[in-house]
């Protein structure tokens, strides 16, 4: 027995959240907005929702922003003076509540990415400062595929500490990490010590419908099939996949300012835009969408993993819920499975 | 439905069209935009009330384009941003057939005169819950307004899913590539929100036909559609003109009256 | 790294007086870009332009900043100063620090930091200068000239004697003008018609001259070099080459009490009626406004009558479209009408008259033969008043301008009264005395101490009738503002002059601009006269502003020169500041989606439809281009196009973009 | 310190009218506030909506678009288009919550010195009133992280 493993009910889930929430923690929590769900910061923990499947906009901001500032500079008197907000900026401790375990296993999976060769101190300080409380799944709906590319509805990794719904309104919390630790030991009053609790009777059910491992083998060969064309006839092009994906990290630099002062901000961007790889001689080597779709997939699946040894997908089926077109990524990865002649 | 299928059935097989663009089953029971080229498929086509997307964007869709002579299942929207593109030189006689279906009966419509006529008599009508919200708007004070709309473009995330989702954006190059000045901010914090759907407004006043599909395609549930909606509004308030109704008009905001009225300019 | 030069003039006092100029060029030395700042006392002068020569060349510039004047006035001189050494010209333009800072601000801190913004905002402007070459265009070396009083003969017959083609256009049945009309002229008292009609013979003669009376400009389209007028040639209702001139549809005419516009009202003329017997062309017209078989379809007694059968009632407004290549414009003047008035009485009192009235009765041709005589009795009047500065000068009556001619035709009119009259009195009322110009305080002098013209400086309030007597009441200033009551039987008013009927439209129709009084404006009030902003249209005459006639004719004798100059060459240059629509690369070719917009707002129809083709002749894409030679560059395609796919040279995006951002960091 | 508050204000102007009536301001030596900047383009059509954005982000406090009255443009027509922009615009701007009092369009012909200096100052001073302008200063840096 794990003496980490305690009950939460969800009325003291609330007050826990709200204790937290006025410690001087910044608390984000899934939240309504024009009928979609966002991690939003908290006001009242009584607008937090919790009957989602999946949230409209992954987590992945509080790692990541959609613009960060990395550099400002000033001229004054003649001279250039730069701040490097890497030194000097403070990041507040942070709590992410009601993210999914596929989202903190996409988390973990960008926390890593960036710290490759040399770490991204940007990305470094906003990991260290946050603290993830995940809720298992127990509703899914068929944009689900976490099982065929590793992860669960009930999976642990990534995440301090867990919540599992389980009868009565009470939640199995699985205390994972130190920073979980952390939060519970300041308030302990809130949790109950819990018996054996199994798990899978309570997280949704999710067949495996594919290896993400056969997947990268096929890819492999798959760079000039025909399929890429027709399957991306109806993509047109916009970068919401992208920017939904709670594992997608390109980003583009951009400098605002003028003469005298200005900001350098790292911005989200996709590889869905046809101006991604634009040259400036106006030749482009992704000229149509077919390539750019190709390069979506061929990133997550087979790059990322022989690179990088990093899975860029979890199957959380954002991309396909939110696309404008219905470009559906489950329904093209068991396609490829179906097409493609495995080596 | 039969109808569709058959007419597209006859489409293909006549060799007169070699794609129809068209809805198809999707996922999540979702309709989704599918091209048809072969006889066989042609039972995919799907028409009901959850075809609303403008499928017209895909008329310019170089890959679409490279099949060959479209098809294009239409909602009225659509035929009316055909109409439109025409005028605007992106489309012209005999580039598509239209296919117009009520009650399942589906009517051909590929001249400019039928166009016409077809948007004539079937105007684009907005869910009572739009002009609603445009109401709303409209009786908001000006501060609350910004208010309003700051809230809203804060959640922008610049996945220009509403520039692609619209038939009229158009431009290989939209401004907001255009680094050479940077007119436009590509970060999406607030300002350069504001700035990309202010310049999205402009650039569709008079030329809007008010489909809803920007809308629609917006993943963060920004109702960007009411803005440019009243940039056509105000056009045509103003100057009396309508866009997507005629094939050869002037385009209302490349032109002008001398008697145009304002009465701000002292 | 752009290696840019600045140099702050203190335009002697002009900018230093209010602009720190040492602070400026201090302040814009640390400028990323500039590689030499200073300032100096005359920037425009020798030693100055020597001192931007040097730096150019000794520092490398890359591009010049003068902060001096108003680019209008002095941008071409340091334009040349900067080609002078190798510079291509456009590489180098002006901050406006004097009409737009030191002349219309305080000395104060402020004041020095707008100049040394709109500096900074000139070097980012100029960082992003591109070399730009001047643009040729073929000329039609044929001239218009509108208006065929003397300003406008005169010019019609310097560019005819020069060989160039020429087109005059009047919108009276005939030309002469106001000159025509006038009897005597100052300070010579030479006959103005004699002096006048020989010119307008020489002009109805003139093998390089096209006449065209009674007609307008209905419009003018084109640039310069290569405009096209268009003439309405309103119906006469004559056939011209079948008429005699004989003048039998005249007296047979039975519509005979219309006033006469030569005669300024004084006498009468017919319907069909040629305005003077000198008229040029002496061909009879139709007033159509007046005559009966246009109001009511009957008469007909002039076709009746005419011998030659060239009354031709079914005529109708012909229109002719001209290719020209420059415009002179010599429209004239007016003089205000009665209405102006009511407290002299004008228009009430018959024996009130304005000064072209008195021009009339004193005139040879005139309603009385020359004989003085009052409008109402026909009597010689004994006593005469006349009132200068009737209107000029007024700011009540909203003309704060001298009408300049008035002192001298006053001084005239006096004069020849007494001449006429020799026990008369004459009395003039007046504000000051403006007779500067040869010959001219001389003459006034004479009118007062050899013709014994009494002049009451002062102004009159009122004039009105009793007993039969005009009562001029004014006051003398000169003697302790005494009240003055003239019994008189006739008072002149010196009346003012103002713009012409119609110079706004016709302004409007010809894109020059026009001040407040609608009088057309020149280029620069000292340097540039006789043109106008409008490239290749330029002003004679009265049209500008109120001239004598030696005034007027040396006025149009320089524009005809400007003309004839223009026709030297058979190519014009034109300033490159055009649109340019975007070609790259391929597989881009062009950001244009070819949507023309631009097309239909372009007012020059310069933007044209150009194909990109394959080797084999495929068409890749339609796009806009530009024609160089009808783009005029008012770049309003260029806001219009919505992927930015047009661009201004010399006001390109990225030049207003920086502007903007250094105007206000 | 100075307590009172002095506006930036930017202006867009014509060459062909305003900016020679700002010249004629000059020559006649009338004086007006020096807030404003003046920005020369040859013709109203020219001038760029994006640019009063830009002005307004920059920091500018108020705007004057300024060009030649109707019938009287150099370029036949550039400012009628102009007009027309500018009612879109100042509507749009309205519907999207920015108050549009802080721009000013105006028609000063190359004679209306004194217009010039008066549209300037009945500017200044009506921003001053208004205050710094807020809305786009507020909008700046929000959302950066």
């Amino acid at each position: 027995m794990n003496d980490q493993s305690k009950i939460i009910t969800h009325d003291n889930l609330l007050k826990f959240l709200d204790a937290l929430r006025t410690s001087g923690k910044d608390l984000y929590a899934p939240q309504r907005k024009a009928q979609k769900t966002f991690f939003l910061p908290v006001d009242n923990v009584q607008s937090i929702v919790f009957d989602y499947v999946q949230t409209t906009e992954s987590p992945k901001a509080l790692l990541f922003p959609k613009v960060e500032r990395l550099i400002s500079y000033e001229y004054v008197d003649g001279q250039v003076q730069v701040m490097d907000h890497a030194e000097s900026r403070k990041v507040n401790e942070c709590i992410l509540f009601g993210s999914r375990p596929c989202d903190a296993v996409a988390l973990k999976t960008l926390a890593d990415f960036f710290s490759r060769d040399v770490p991204d101190v940007f990305m470094q300080q906003r990991h260290d400062a946050l603290t993830i409380i995940s809720i298992s799944c127990t509703k899914k709906d068929e944009n689900c595929f976490c099982t065929s590319v590793g992860t669960s509805p009930g999976d642990t990794t990534g995440s301090d500490i867990l919540l599992t719904p389980v009868e009565e309104s009470r939640y199995y919390a699985e205390v994972l990490t130190e920073k979980g630790r952390a939060l519970v030991d300041a308030l302990p009053e809130y949790f109950e010590i819990s018996g054996p609790v199994e798990k899978e009777k309570y997280v949704a059910k999710l067949e495996n419908v594919f290896s993400s491992e056969e997947i990268t083998r096929r890819l492999s060969k798959a760079f000039d099939d025909p399929m890429w064309n027709d399957a991306s006839l109806r993509c047109l092009g916009c970068g919401t996949c992208a920017y939904v994906c709670p594992v997608c990290s390109c980003f583009d630099i951009q400098d605002e300012g003028n003469n005298k002062r200005g900001d350098r901000l790292r911005c989200w961007d996709s590889c869905g835009f046809a101006l991604f790889t634009l040259h400036t001689s106006g030749h482009n080597p992704r000229p149509t969408q077919s390539e750019r779709w190709r390069q979506r997939l061929m990133h997550k699946f087979s790059y990322m993993p022989e690179k990088y040894d990093l899975l860029g997908c979890v199957g959380c089926g954002r991309c396909s819920r939110a696309c404008p077109v219905d470009m559906n990524m489950k329904e093209q990865l068991e396609e490829i499975v179906a097409e493609i002649k495995a080596i | 439905m039969q109808a569709l299928h058959i007419k597209a059935k006859e489409l293909l097989e006549s060799g007169r069209v070699r794609v129809i663009i068209g809805y198809g089953e999707g996922s999540s029971g979702r309709v989704r935009p599918v091209f048809i080229r072969n006889v066989s498929e042609a039972e995919k086509l799907v028409w009901d009330n959850r075809c609303k997307q403008n499928l017209a964007v895909y008329l310019l869709k170089p890959e679409i384009k490279k099949i060959g002579m479209p098809a294009i299942v239409a909602t009225p929207a659509a035929v009316m941003s055909i109409v439109q593109l025409i005028s605007e030189n992106q489309l012209k006689n005999g580039d598509l057939v239209a296919l117009a279906i009520e009650d399942d009966s589906v009517t051909e419509i590929s001249d400019d005169v039928s166009l016409e006529t077809y948007v004539q008599s079937h105007p684009v009508i907005f869910p009572p819950s739009v002009k609603e919200e445009i109401r709303t708007i409209a009786e908001k004070s000006l501060q609350d307004r910004l208010k309003y709309w700051q809230d809203e473009l804060s959640r922008c995330i610049k996945c220009y899913a509403c520039r692609v989702a619209c038939p009229l954006c158009y431009c290989e190059r939209c401004i907001t590539d255009v680094n050479q000045p940077q007119w436009v901010c590509v970060a999406s914090h607030l300002q350069g929100n504001f700035e990309w759907h202010m310049n999205r407004a402009m650039h569709l006043a008079g030329r809007c036909i008010e489909c809803g599909s920007c809308t629609l395609a917006c993943p963060v549930g920004i109702p960007i559609g009411l803005i440019t909606i009243e940039a056509s509004r105000v056009v045509e308030k103003e100057f009396g003109q309508k866009p997507g109704l005629r094939c050869n008009a002037p385009s209302a905001m490349s032109t002008f009256k001398v008697e145009d009225v304002e009465t701000f300019i002292k | 790294m752009s290696r840019i030069g600045v140099f702050v003039c203190h335009c002697g006092e002009n900018i230093s007086s209010t602009v720190d100029c040492e602070r400026v060029a201090k302040a814009c030395a640390t400028i990323p870009g500039v590689a030499h700042s200073v300032d100096y006392k005359y920037m425009c002068s020798d030693p100055g332009q020597n001192l931007i020569r040097d730096s150019v060349r000794e520092k490398n510039l890359t591009g010049v900043v003068v902060a001096a004047c108003s680019p209008r006035m002095h941008e071409p001189t340091f334009r040349r100063t900067c080609a002078d050494v190798g510079l291509n010209p456009y590489l180098c333009e002006m901050a406006n620090l004097r009409e737009q800072c030191s002349w219309v601000h305080a000395k104060s801190n402020a004041t020095t930091q707008k100049a040394i913004d709109i500096v900074s905002m000139t070097v980012e402007k100029v960082k992003r200068d591109k070399p730009l070459h001047p643009i040729k265009v073929p000329v039609t070396r044929t001239a218009l000239v509108i208006g065929g009083g003397i300003a406008g003969i005169q010019a019609a017959l310097d560019i005819a004697n020069a060989g160039r083609k020429v087109v005059l256009v009047e919108r009276e049945p005939s030309i002469g003008g106001h000159m025509s009309q006038l009897s005597e002229t100052f300070p010579t008292l030479d006959c103005s018609q004699c002096i006048l009609t020989p010119r307008m013979v020489e002009v109805a003669q003139h093998p390089n001259i096209t006449l065209y009376t009674y007609a307008e400009v209905e419009s003018l389209t084109g640039f310069v070099g290569n405009f096209t007028a268009r003439i309405r040639k309103k119906a006469k209702s004559i056939d011209e080459k079948a008429c005699t001139g004989c003048g039998d549809c005249a007296t047979a005419c039975p519509i005979k009490k219309i006033p006469s516009e030569f005669n300024a009202g004084l006498g009468l003329r017919s319907a069909i009626y040629i305005p003077f017997p000198q008229a040029i062309p002496n061909k009879p017209v139709i007033d159509r406004q007046h005559c009966s078989y246009f109001k009511n379809g009957k008469c007909k007694f002039c076709v009746t009558k005419c011998p030659a059968d060239a009354i031709k009632l079914d005529q109708k407004d012909e229109f002719v479209d001209i290719p020209v290549g420059s415009v002179v414009v010599a429209t004239g003047f007016n003089v205000v009408d009665s209405s102006f008035f009511p407290e002299y009485g004008y228009g009430r009192y018959k024996d009130v008259i304005s000064g072209l009235q008195f021009e009339r009765l004193l005139s040879a041709s005139g309603p009385t033969l020359g004989e003085l005589k009052r409008p109402s009795d026909g009597t010689v009047p004994r006593k005469i008043v006349f009132i200068a500065c009737a209107g000029s000068r007024d700011p009540a009556k909203g003309i704060e301008y001298c009408s300049k001619i008035c002192c001298m035709y006053t001084a005239k009119h006096a004069m020849l009264y007494k001449h006429k009259v020799h026990d008369g009195d004459a009395y003039v009322f007046y504000m000051d005395i403006r007779a500067g110009g040869k010959g001219y305080d001389e003459f006034v002098r004479r009118a007062i101490e050899e013709d014994d013209v009494k002049y009451i400086r002062g102004r009159v309030s009122r004039v009105y009738e009793r007993n039969g007597k005009l009562i001029v009441r004014g006051v003398d200033t000169l003697l302790n503002a005494l009240q003055v009551e003239i019994e008189a039987d006739m008072v002149v008013l010196a009346t003012a002059s103002v713009s012409n009927q119609g110079a706004e439209e016709l302004a409007q129709r010809l894109h020059v601009s026009y001040d407040a009084h609608h009088f057309f404006s020149e280029a620069h009030p000292k340097l540039r006269p006789v043109e106008t902003n409008t490239a290749g249209i330029f002003l004679a005459g009265a049209c500008q502003a109120p001239k004598d006639i030696p005034e007027s004719v040396g006025q149009a004798s320089a524009a005809a020169s400007k003309v004839v100059g223009m026709f030297s060459s058979e190519e014009l240059t034109r300033e490159p500041i055009i649109a340019v629509v975007d070609r790259s690369a391929p597989p881009v070719f062009s950001t244009c989606a070819g949507c023309f917009m631009c097309q239909s707002a372009c007012p020059f129809n310069a933007i044209e439809r150009e194909d990109i083709k394959t080797r084999d002749g495929k068409v890749i894409k339609t796009v806009a281009k530009v024609n160089p030679g009808l783009c005029q560059g008012c770049g309003t395609c260029v806001a219009f196009c919505r992927s930015k796919s047009i661009d201004l040279q010399g006001y390109t995006h990225e030049q207003i973009y920086a502007e903007v951002m250094e105007l206000l960091n | 310190m100075n307590d009172i508050f002095e506006p930036t204000v930017v202006a867009f102007v014509c060459n062909w009218c305003t900016y020679a009536g700002a010249d004629l301001t000059g020559t006649s030596r009338i004086k007006y506030a020096p807030n404003v900047r003046i920005v020369r383009f040859p013709c109203t059509g020219r001038i760029d909506y994006n640019l009063v954005l830009k002005a307004f982000e920059q920091g500018a406090d108020g705007v004057i678009v300024s060009g030649c009255h109707p019938n009287d443009c150099h370029y036949t027509s550039g400012n009628f288009h102009a007009r027309r922009r500018w009612i879109v615009f100042k509507q749009l701007m309205e519907y999207m919550g920015i108050d549009m009092r802080r721009v000013k369009f105006s028609w000063v012909s190359a004679a209306e010195g004194a217009k010039w200096a008066d549209v300037v100052n009945t500017t200044v001073q009506e921003i001053r009133s208004l205050g710094p302008s807020a809305e786009f200063s507020e909008m700046k840096g929000e959302g950066i992280a």
